[in-house]
């Protein structure tokens, strides 16, 4: 996608080593239907820190999410991975696991059957340990269509665990989770943290996960015009 | 030109609808263009409208 | 703001159609009163078809139109798609309902010269089929801008149609030749090929020249007409931003 | 760019094999596509009348509409499940570029809707006094431009996955696209029928188009979709 020739490369090596890895907007601009929806955002995403977007309904944090993702283009402003041991042509997407409103599922497919698909589409994966880590093992061979509002988000998030991707994007991952199932997606987030990877997360309440940094969107809808 | 010619009624109608489809092409393109025109000088207008008043309530 | 940028080509394009549109016109008027004199009063009635053979003036130039406005659609597309130059998409836009009209002429007095011809006022013949699969396009490319809401994904996904319909228009003009040829071998009659007449060539080439230039016209105008439309669209929706 | 054929191919099997156990479960495709064939199979002589002869000049012509159209209905949602669900956009986001998914999605279409049909249809075309010599190119002539129908059609479905009023627009936009198809998979199913056979050279021509379909359909199709996820 276009987008990812933004970003520029700093070393070659071909190893992905996230360590160091960092993801730089500034003055981010962002045009939907051709209305701007924010202008002006700066950000830094640091590998084993969470991001935390925050700020009212419209705000742009889905759209911020979308743009990082590329699935859209910025209007204004750069987007840069810096520091990253990945080779100069490489689409971030493919190294992104992005969680949107709608959880990617089927729902004439079983638990293990929806998590299957996505293994051999991302050319493998852990489906035992990813239903483990959402505590899904029980529903496995459940039609997701029986499954209730709370485990069908649980199903859409055991795709993280599934395959290992650096970035982690995250569009309000707490929705129609319990406490407990809340728990399970703050150890996955933790692992990851832990693992030198970077997450960007909208979310509205605090999520039990340490070193985090905050963009809060109110009021930059006011610098848009 | 023959007007007395057999089938003169199908070449004048072939005019006919010639000049009414391209004279409504015409005519729909300039009201479109005068209506946009007429709605950009109003934007127009209201933009000075607020930076005057805005410039007003700076000063 | 980035627009003003995105509006540096088109504000280029506006001065200079200011300047050059009473010329088209002009040279649109003079081509068509030079054109309708030769055709309808000097050039000799057919010896088969009589007076009917003078729609030809307004029928084969509609064709030629419909089918050349049709490739300044799909090049302007093709260079939208490519060099993501916002002029290119408002060129294809606008010139999407005058090719179609062109298009819808062609078949109208196509039928208007075939019922005296042939008895009837519509035949499968080879070149009404393609010119009503071309009219098809049309509609469909046009139907796209209607259905889609935001301009820039609009133009992306007309472009898509406008390039695909031109890799098919000679696909149809060939299987249509060969599906017309294998059921009714001899062709009723021909409008074109070197044996036309000078005095019927002249006229006849004339008249396509101030289609062409008509076109010409008309699209520079509604080029215009496009990118004021954007603007408006524009400015309004950021007033409404502001106003929240 | 850095993917391996591998993954490639597995991304492909993987939406191949979803899709086929979707269609089996739901059936929605494969149902949609026989119903309307044998609707319009039936609804022919009872609208033209009985005369066996006029039918059997008809029946490869009859035989190809109804192919159509089925392809053409049942493509409609092709992409909108995965559309509305977000998986298109996840599947946009891998390394597979989307053009394998347009592919593979294609393909299943065609397993469900074309290849049946056009194995069904000369068997079926004993209710239109089909010509038992035409049964064998008919069905060859079928299986090939059905494949070109399935390209097409998920072409349209692409271009309007994201508008509500999809339907009318995907027979407006893919009407044009199939002319060309229709007519040289009829000439190539009709022998002798209309004096000269050029069945042999029609069938090459179809060919030819089912391969400009299969080049271009997936680039433009997934052009299309990228273009609603923006």
């Amino acid at each position: 996608m276009a987008l990812w020739s933004n970003f520029t490369f700093n070393d070659g090596l071909f190893a992905l080593n996230t360590a160091r890895m960092k993801i730089v907007g500034q003055q981010l601009a962002c045009e939907r239907g051709g209305r701007l929806v924010f202008a002006g955002v700066d950000f830094t995403a640091r590998a084993g820190r969470m991001l935390v977007l925050r700020g009212p309904n419209g705000a742009g944090k889905t759209s911020l999410l979308r743009l990082i993702a590329g699935l859209s283009e910025p209007a204004g402003g750069t987007l840069e991975l810096e520091e990253a041991s990945l080779p100069p042509d490489t689409l971030l997407g493919e190294h992104v696991h992005f969680i949107a409103h709608q959880d990617a599922i089927k729902l004439h497919l079983s638990v293990t059957e929806n998590l299957s698909f996505w293994a051999g589409f991302f050319g493998g994966g852990d489906v035992a340990g990813a239903m483990a880590a959402m505590n899904l093992t029980a529903l496995g061979e459940f039609q997701a269509q029986r499954l209730s509002a709370g485990q069908k988000r649980r199903l859409g998030l055991a795709r993280l665990a599934l395959v290992e991707k650096p970035v982690w994007l995250l569009d309000e991952p707490t929705v129609g989770l319990d406490a407990a199932s809340l728990q399970l997606l703050a150890d996955m987030m933790t692992r990851h943290l832990d693992g030198a990877g970077i997450i960007i997360a909208s979310t509205h309440i605090e999520l039990p996960v340490k070193s985090s940094d905050i963009l809060d969107f109110a009021g930059l809808a006011d610098r848009a015009g | 030109m023959d007007f007395s010619a057999p089938h003169m009624g199908f070449v004048i109608s072939s005019y006919a609808v010639t000049i009414v489809v391209l004279g409504a092409l015409a005519l729909w393109i300039f009201a479109r263009a005068r209506s946009v025109a007429k709605r950009l000088r109003q934007l127009d207008d209201e933009g000075a409208d607020r930076r005057r008043r805005s410039g007003q309530a700076t000063a | 703001m980035s627009s003003i940028e995105r509006f540096a080509n088109p504000t280029r394009f506006m001065r200079l159609q200011a300047t050059v549109q009473p010329w088209v016109w002009m040279i649109t008027l003079a081509l068509f009163a030079v054109g309708l004199f030769l055709g309808l009063a000097r050039a000799p009635a057919d010896y088969q078809q009589g007076e009917t053979v003078r729609i030809m003036y307004v029928h084969v130039p509609a064709a030629w139109s419909a089918l050349m406005v049709y490739t300044v659609m799909a090049v302007a597309s093709i260079i939208g798609i490519v060099f993501r130059h916002p002029l290119a998409d408002i060129a294809a836009k606008a010139a999407a309902p005058i090719g179609a009209a062109f298009c819808f002429l062609a078949l109208a007095t196509g039928s208007l010269w075939g019922k005296p011809m042939w008895g009837t006022w519509w035949v499968w013949d080879a070149r009404l089929t393609s010119m009503f699969v071309l009219l098809l396009l049309y509609l469909g490319y046009i139907a796209i801008w209607q259905a889609i809401d935001d301009p820039r994904r609009a133009s992306r996904i007309a472009a898509i149609v406008a390039i695909v319909g031109f890799i098919n228009v000679p696909i149809v003009k060939f299987s249509v030749d060969w599906w017309y040829s294998l059921h009714q071998p001899a062709s009723v009659f021909r409008t074109d090929g070197p044996t036309i007449h000078p005095s019927i060539l002249t006229p006849l080439l004339i008249m396509g020249l101030a289609y062409s230039f008509l076109f010409l016209a008309l699209h520079l105008i509604s080029i215009r007409s496009e990118i004021g439309a954007r603007r408006i669209r524009q400015t309004e929706l950021a007033r409404t931003g502001a106003l929240q | 760019m850095r993917i391996g054929p591998g993954e490639m191919k597995s991304a492909f099997a993987a939406v191949i094999s979803r899709d086929l156990s979707l269609a089996v479960r739901q059936g929605g495709n494969i149902g949609t596509a026989i119903g309307f064939f044998l609707t319009v199979i039936v609804l022919l002589p009872l609208g033209l009348g009985p005369d066996q002869q006029l039918l059997q000049r008809i029946a490869p012509g009859a035989l190809w509409i109804a192919l159509l159209l089925s392809v053409l209905l049942s493509a409609d949602r092709l992409y909108q499940t995965d559309h509305d669900d977000g998986s298109l956009e996840i599947m946009a986001l891998s390394s597979t570029p989307l053009e394998v998914v347009v592919l593979a999605k294609a393909s299943v279409h065609w397993l469900t809707s074309g290849l049946p049909l056009a194995i069904a249809a000369p068997v079926l075309g004993f209710l239109l006094n089909l010509d038992t010599a035409l049964i064998l190119p008919l069905g060859i002539a079928m299986v090939t431009g059905s494949l070109a129908l399935s390209l097409l059609a998920s072409l349209g479905a692409a271009i309007t996955v994201g508008l509500r009023q999809g339907g009318l627009l995907v027979s407006l936009l893919v009407l044009p696209l199939y002319v060309p198809v229709m007519i040289f998979g009829v000439l190539a199913s009709s022998g002798a029928q209309s004096g000269i056979d050029n069945s042999g050279t029609a069938l090459i021509i179809l060919v030819a188009i089912v391969l400009a379909a299969l080049v271009v359909t997936p680039f433009a199709s997934a052009a299309a979709l990228r273009s609603y996820m923006r």
